[in-house]
């Protein structure tokens, strides 16, 4: 059972928080640059290690980040 | 099968913020608006904004609101209260606007035992008008209005508010708690749903202290201002609760 | 022959040293006698991420230190050029970084010197000097003032403390004044 | 007619207040006036309203702020220094469009002053003593129950035009005695409060403020604020015409002066000069075109107030060239009494003559 | 002519000051004037003086009604709702006579309104807007080294008449840099200050105060008040002509509106309107007399603020029904520009001509 | 041989007081007075009246003096003593004047350490406005805007100013004392004679709380008032020092 | 007949009464359908231990409820007769408690009834009802209302707390008027 | 070595204080009546039983009471 995050790059300020916490680093920063003007973070997670902690979400002051577990099939 | 565990509450709006990248106002935003939902009460909920960095929350959060004059939110809250005693009030008060031009209205709202809840947003410093010091501001801080770093001898001490309140009798529920990491959010959480439930239940004042980060006026990137909350605040702020309904006596440091 | 007078609206976004290229013409024109006034937005764009400063240079006495018809623009980005491209002087200056506005300027009735600023300003090293770049060609175009005196505006500004950025600065603004004598 | 009881200014003050609905008082105590606040501690509880003695004048504006956007009749009552205090508070409130009704029993100023009456804060309530492009409406009273019909037509006029209505008294008016009786006319038809704050159920959410970062949303809201009061001045000028049909002076006045100046205007006429009064019963918005209109008639007016000359700039202003205007004032808690007042009227019809 | 700085307007304020001997600074941060105090904290202690960011703007006022009692040159700054909360310790001040002076960076109200420039706080300026019968000297800088002029000659002007001074700037008086030269001229023969709190030694000991319970006592020194500020009147009028001998029609305006007026004049005259310009810069005592006399020789006054008409009644006043008078005003934090000014007078111009 | 031991302090003046017979503040003044003395100070000090019953002050004790706005006076000190620093600043104020209007200026006084002495006269009334309920009226006592008694849930809770006060770290001396017997009397001025000493010693804030009697607007005799002291307001208000220079902590009771 | 009017100043020490004594007489004139206005001294000289109020009583509308020249003073201690004697209209009357007042009044143009007041009141009872004596010797020369609205007056404003006060006080009342008809 | 006390009549304001602090109850009301119209404080000793305690004045909020110390002869 893993998770998945989804990182909305339009409301990200690339604060980099949630890069910060996560236990796994699966969180960069992009290299695009939103209307704002900021690097957005960006969800890398090739091996599958996120469990959906929400450590990332809980931090991120702009609720820029949804959580989904993996559930079942 | 996808299910989704987290996001935004329904009491915001989906609008970005006019924060700053990394401000802890954000944070404490999504937190109140959580334990909103959970307690299923926005439909009676009557906030009151103060002035400061989060002046406009009422754009991000879908109650009632009105915004106050510097300092004076807990004064607004108490001519709501009175008229609708059913209403769930709180405030959201900075620490220029709480502990400083607010003092009097905040320690007189706490000793009447007015049924309401206080977010207190404590980082350290005036965030909207530009990194003034504030009655919060710690020994040694530098800021615009302290440019040397403050010193007690020239700029005085700094006001632990939630210690102060306690004192007061009509103060029911004060803690402190910080929010510049997961652990600290969700025990942050929880003080502020307690907060909460002691105005549900009439048991008068509550009040919760949210050490906060502001990256931008303390001149730190977001992870520094991260680690200087830790390093820092709270040693110069306990965490904890003072006060709860049950025990209405002072406790020391959690 | 009238007296001497130019007014020049900077802008752009937060952070691309909008103001701080608008200050250091406003010192290089006080250093040659004349009067200035220098005056930033502090409205609610800034909240928005963008600045702009106006910059007015006479030899009278300045009446009105805000524009509402500027003889120059010096553009930065994209809203900036939605902003104020409408309110150019017929004949007037409009200098536009190219690395950054995508927008095209839709006036035929001005003078339109277009510079890829931050192309430069990396090829000389450092992406923020890109501003400099932008008024070197401005002055250039212009004559408003003599090269030496942003020279010296720009050291007394950085002060000792930032010493080390002045030669970056420096060519950063000479590269613009080639770029504004093409 | 109902009957009459005998009662105090500061008392009838605050039982009309009552009868007109109003169930919130926030206040601070300051003499001459703390038999409102005191009253109203009694009798809020006993209709199942709430007076709350407040830390301070700044705390009590903003409970006011607070119960008038929960969309209660409320009001505070204060002196001339606790006015002073409140005047951040009444800006906000005026900016955000809150019905509520001020009272000022003034006293002696500037600074702690004395406790006897003035009328030294006409331009404080008139002419905006807080911040930015406001008014207030103000009523003053003359007699005890003039002050009650005016408070209890304050409450309305407050919910009409959604804007602060002062009501501006003075020592004696507070102290003062008289039989009054009650009688509320049936309220006017009123808007309803759908812009309260009562916890946004079945509606979308209200939003009470004065932020107008855009500066044009900011003009835009204070056209709106001009607009009312361009309407209160077409629609709620008040003004007494005392025997000025055939007067040849004319004598300006308002609350206690004007009644000390009807006694005046006897003496006068008894000795044959033909005296009348203007009374002012808004200040704001003043009886301007009266003002023009009595000026083409007589050559003369004086302006008697307990102040070095307030009104008599908006009667400048009214009469605008067109009479000679003259000042008796007395200040600091001293009250012109009506002997004075004929007496520099006299000189001024003697000298005329001349 | 000594060496010129660019500076900007609210620095260059703070600076004065200095110069002028200010070596006590009391306040509290708000937009659009926080260089003041940011200034002042790193400035002060390097001479010796001592800032203090106070808890609320009415504790700042009150520590400068301690430091000025205590006979030094003090000033406080703040911005519209912040000069609000100071109306009470003002009329104190006034009231106990101390000299300080005020600096008020106007920006857009009511309430919190916004904070971009205005000049919406003439009234609470220049009528008082705290209680009683007070006045304080009001200068109304047009540009940053009028400013530095005028803060200099604030300090002066309290001493002299040991009353408080307000400078009434706006946010782009306080925004704007411009090359400023700091020219203190040698202060005048001022009286010793011999009632301040210095400790009783060797004198009868002093008392600061303002209250008078005996209303006789209190109307006396309400009438030395008076006496001063007829004093001021015929002394310290201060305004500026500009091309007002052949103008056709008269603008009236002061402080940034009045620089925006220059250009708008420009405009005019070349298009062959010969307009001109009467800028008050005493905004208190106001130039009554100047308005008399150019009434005589123009039809039209055409007063122009960042306020909906407020100066206006000033100008009403001077004018007195000699000239017909008109309003332009923008308001909110919008400042009128020379285009939309020079249209204004050219409308009035055309239609007389008409 | 007849020798004086008990005569009026020389820094008073000959002349009778406005006060109703038998009130706290004539006591107060006479220690305050008696302390200046014995200091050696009176040509040092600067005294600020409040607005109150003691707003004249300045009538009895012949020092320089301000007389203050409601609630300032720690401001205006603050003024003063920054220009002054070698001036004996005081500061006496009622309970409505420092707890109620005047609560921010007192409170960041203290933070700032400010090196003042406050006398806080603290008669559980508003006297001189005619009786209205204080921040520290006690539960229960009827005032003129308090008229069924004060209670709680209506009117809030006793605001205890020393115990707050003692949570600032600015504060160095702050203590609770009484006037209503003799004994109390002469402990009141042990505890005002170490406030002013803590002042020249420039350790900073010094604050004492003095239960005063108000027999005119309690409804009592002079004597009742004294009982009433020691039977009602003791129990609410402890007596004892909250904070010395030396420890600098908080003392329960003494 | 021109309409009536009547104007009186009461005067005497804090505590004996004077404003109570006031309000009676405003309450009967209320009852008899005239214009009343009642108005007390609240300023300093409250401080210095005196009181006084005045009361108008008209047919009209009653303009200013403070008297320069009063016609009836009602005076209790000696302060009160310096201070208000010389002020009392020509043909006036003065009222003054010889129990107290001890100066003689000087005025000749007026009428003066003394009445040993206290000496009458401790006869009756208590020395605290002076003021009540003074009252009925005021209204026994005046004739401004009839005695029963006094006396109802009296009845409402003691209330049933203070109901066993009111034969003390009527018979005060009565002494005062027996003293006036006189 | 007994005392003395002198109460100033026209200060006294006659609330008693000291009449309830004397241990051995040397000061009564008097029947005259001051200025102000109090009735002062009177010290009534006839056996010489002050001993000049202070008690009293320490009391007295108006200051109205001096003391004296009888020594030596
Ligand atoms: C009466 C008044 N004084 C001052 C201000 C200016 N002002 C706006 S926000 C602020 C302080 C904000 O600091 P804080 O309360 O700590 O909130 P933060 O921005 O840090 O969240 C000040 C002084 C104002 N708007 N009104
Ligand atoms: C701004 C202001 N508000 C209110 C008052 C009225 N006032 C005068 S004294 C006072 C309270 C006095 O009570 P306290 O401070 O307890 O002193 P006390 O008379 O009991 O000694 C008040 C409310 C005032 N003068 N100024
Ligand atoms: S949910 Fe947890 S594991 Fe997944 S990205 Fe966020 S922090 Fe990392
Ligand atoms: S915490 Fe939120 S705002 Fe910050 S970088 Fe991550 S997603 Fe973006
Ligand atoms: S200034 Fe500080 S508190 Fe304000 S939004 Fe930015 S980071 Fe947050
Ligand atoms: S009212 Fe109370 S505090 Fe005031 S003088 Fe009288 S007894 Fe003292
Ligand atoms: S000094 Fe002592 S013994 Fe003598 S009268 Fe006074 S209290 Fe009594
Ligand atoms: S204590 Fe003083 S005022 Fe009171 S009765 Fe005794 S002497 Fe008189
Ligand atoms: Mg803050
Ligand atoms: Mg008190």
């Amino acid at each position: 059972m893993g998770g998945k995050i989804v990182v909305n790059e339009e409301l990200c300020k690339g604060c980099q928080l949630c890069i910060t916490v996560c236990p796994f680093h699966l969180i960069q920063v992009s290299s695009n640059i939103n209307s704002k003007g900021y690097h957005p973070a960006k969800f890398v997670d090739p091996e599958r290690k996120c469990t959906g902690c929400t450590l990332c979400a809980l931090t991120c002051p702009e609720i820029a980040i949804e959580i989904y577990k993996i559930t079942g099939s | 099968m996808l299910v989704k565990v987290f996001e935004r509450p329904k009491s915001m709006f989906p609008v970005t913020t006019h924060y700053c990248p990394g401000c802890g106002h954000g944070i404490i935003h999504r937190l109140l608006a959580e334990v909103i939902d959970e307690l299923g009460i926005i439909e009676r909920v009557a906030g009151i904004a103060p002035v400061g960095c989060s002046v406009l929350i009422y754009n991000y959060i879908n109650c009632d609101m009105y915004e106050a004059a510097h300092g004076r939110a807990p004064a607004i809250a108490t001519g709501c209260k009175r008229v609708h005693p059913d209403l769930i009030v709180f405030t959201y008060q900075g620490d220029g606007d709480l502990a400083s031009i607010g003092t009097a209205e905040i320690i007189h709202a706490a000793a009447r035992g007015e049924n309401i809840t206080v977010l207190f947003v404590n980082n350290a410093i005036y965030g909207m008008t530009g990194g003034q010091m504030a009655p919060t501001t710690i020994i040694g801080q530098k800021t615009t209005t302290s440019p040397n770093g403050r010193a007690p001898g020239r700029e005085g001490y700094p006001v632990r508010v939630a210690e102060m309140l306690a004192t007061l009798e009509g103060a029911a529920y004060i803690a402190r708690v910080a929010v510049h990491k997961p652990k600290y959010i969700i025990a942050a959480k929880k003080a502020l749903r307690k907060a909460f439930e002691t105005q549900i239940n009439g048991l008068g004042f509550s009040l919760v202290e949210f050490l906060s980060q502001c990256p931008t006026n303390w001149g730190m990137s977001p992870q520094k201002a991260v680690d200087w909350v830790e390093e820092k605040m709270i040693p110069c702020y306990p965490l904890g609760e003072f006060k709860t309904p049950e025990t209405k006596k002072t406790v020391e440091e959690a | 022959m009238s007296p001497f007078y130019e007014d020049v609206i900077i802008a752009g976004f937060g952070g691309q040293g909008i103001l701080f290229i608008g200050k250091l013409l406003a010192y290089a024109v006080m250093k040659e006698g004349r009067n200035v006034t220098w005056i930033p937005s502090y409205g609610p764009e800034m909240r928005g991420g963008t600045a702009n400063c106006t910059v007015v240079v006479s030899d009278e006495e300045i009446g009105s230190p805000v524009i509402t018809n500027p003889r120059s623009l010096i553009i930065m980005n994209n809203p900036s050029l939605e902003a104020f491209e409408p309110r150019l002087k017929t004949g007037g200056l409009l200098v536009v970084n190219t690395s950054l506005v995508t927008l095209q300027p839709k006036r035929t009735d001005v003078n339109i010197v277009k510079v890829p600023a931050n192309e430069i300003a990396i090829e000389v090293g450092n992406d923020k000097v890109a501003n400099m770049v932008m008024l070197g060609a401005y002055i250039a175009k212009t004559k408003i003032v003599v090269k030496e005196n942003i020279l010296e505006a720009l050291k007394k500004v950085l002060g000792k403390e930032k010493e080390e950025l002045f030669e970056l600065n420096k060519i950063a603004f000479e590269k613009g004044i080639e770029i504004g004598n093409m | 007619m109902g009957e009459k009881v005998l009662i105090s200014g500061n008392e009838a003050i605050a039982e009309a207040a009552v009868q007109a609905g109003c169930r919130f008082f926030f206040g601070y105590p300051i003499t001459p006036q703390n038999k409102i606040p005191e009253y109203m501690s009694k009798r809020l509880p006993q209709v199942g309203g709430c007076f709350v003695q407040a830390e301070s004048e700044i705390a009590a504006i903003y409970m006011v702020f607070g119960a008038a956007g929960a969309g209660a009749r409320v009001m505070t009552s204060s002196s001339s220094p606790g006015i002073s205090l409140k005047m951040e508070g009444i800006s906000y409130i005026a900016g955000a469009e809150l019905p509520c009704v001020i009272v000022n029993v003034m006293r002696g100023g500037p600074g702690l002053g004395g406790i006897l009456p003035s009328q030294s804060d006409y331009f404080q309530a008139t002419k905006g003593g807080g911040h930015g492009d406001y008014r207030l409406l103000v009523l003053a009273p003359s007699t005890v129950q003039e002050a009650v019909d005016l408070i209890m037509d304050a409450f309305d006029l407050a919910d009409k035009y959604r804007n602060p209505v002062m009501v501006l008294a003075d020592g004696y008016i507070g102290q003062m005695m008289e039989p009054v009786e009650f009688k509320k006319s049936p309220p006017p038809e009123l808007p309803p409060k759908n812009w309260a704050i009562t916890g946004a159920k079945g509606r979308p959410r209200n939003l009470i403020k004065t932020l107008y970062l855009n500066p044009v949303e900011l003009e835009k809201h204070n056209l709106k604020l001009q607009q009312k009061y361009l309407e209160m001045a077409k629609n709620e000028v008040r003004v007494e015409n005392y025997m000025t049909e055939d007067a040849e002076i004319i004598i300006a006045a308002y609350g206690t002066t004007a009644r000390i100046t009807k006694t005046a205007i006897k003496i006068l006429r008894e000795k044959g000069i033909n005296a009348g009064l203007v009374r002012p019963i808004t200040l704001f918005p003043f009886p301007y075109s009266t003002f023009k209109e009595i000026a083409e008639k007589v050559d003369n007016i004086l302006v008697v107030e307990m102040n070095m000359g307030q009104m008599l700039e908006d009667v400048k202003i009214g009469v605008c060239g067109r009479a000679e205007i003259h000042f008796y004032g007395r200040t600091g808690g001293m009250v012109p009494s009506y002997d004075e007042i004929a007496v520099q009227a006299e000189k001024i019809v003697k000298e005329e003559a001349i």
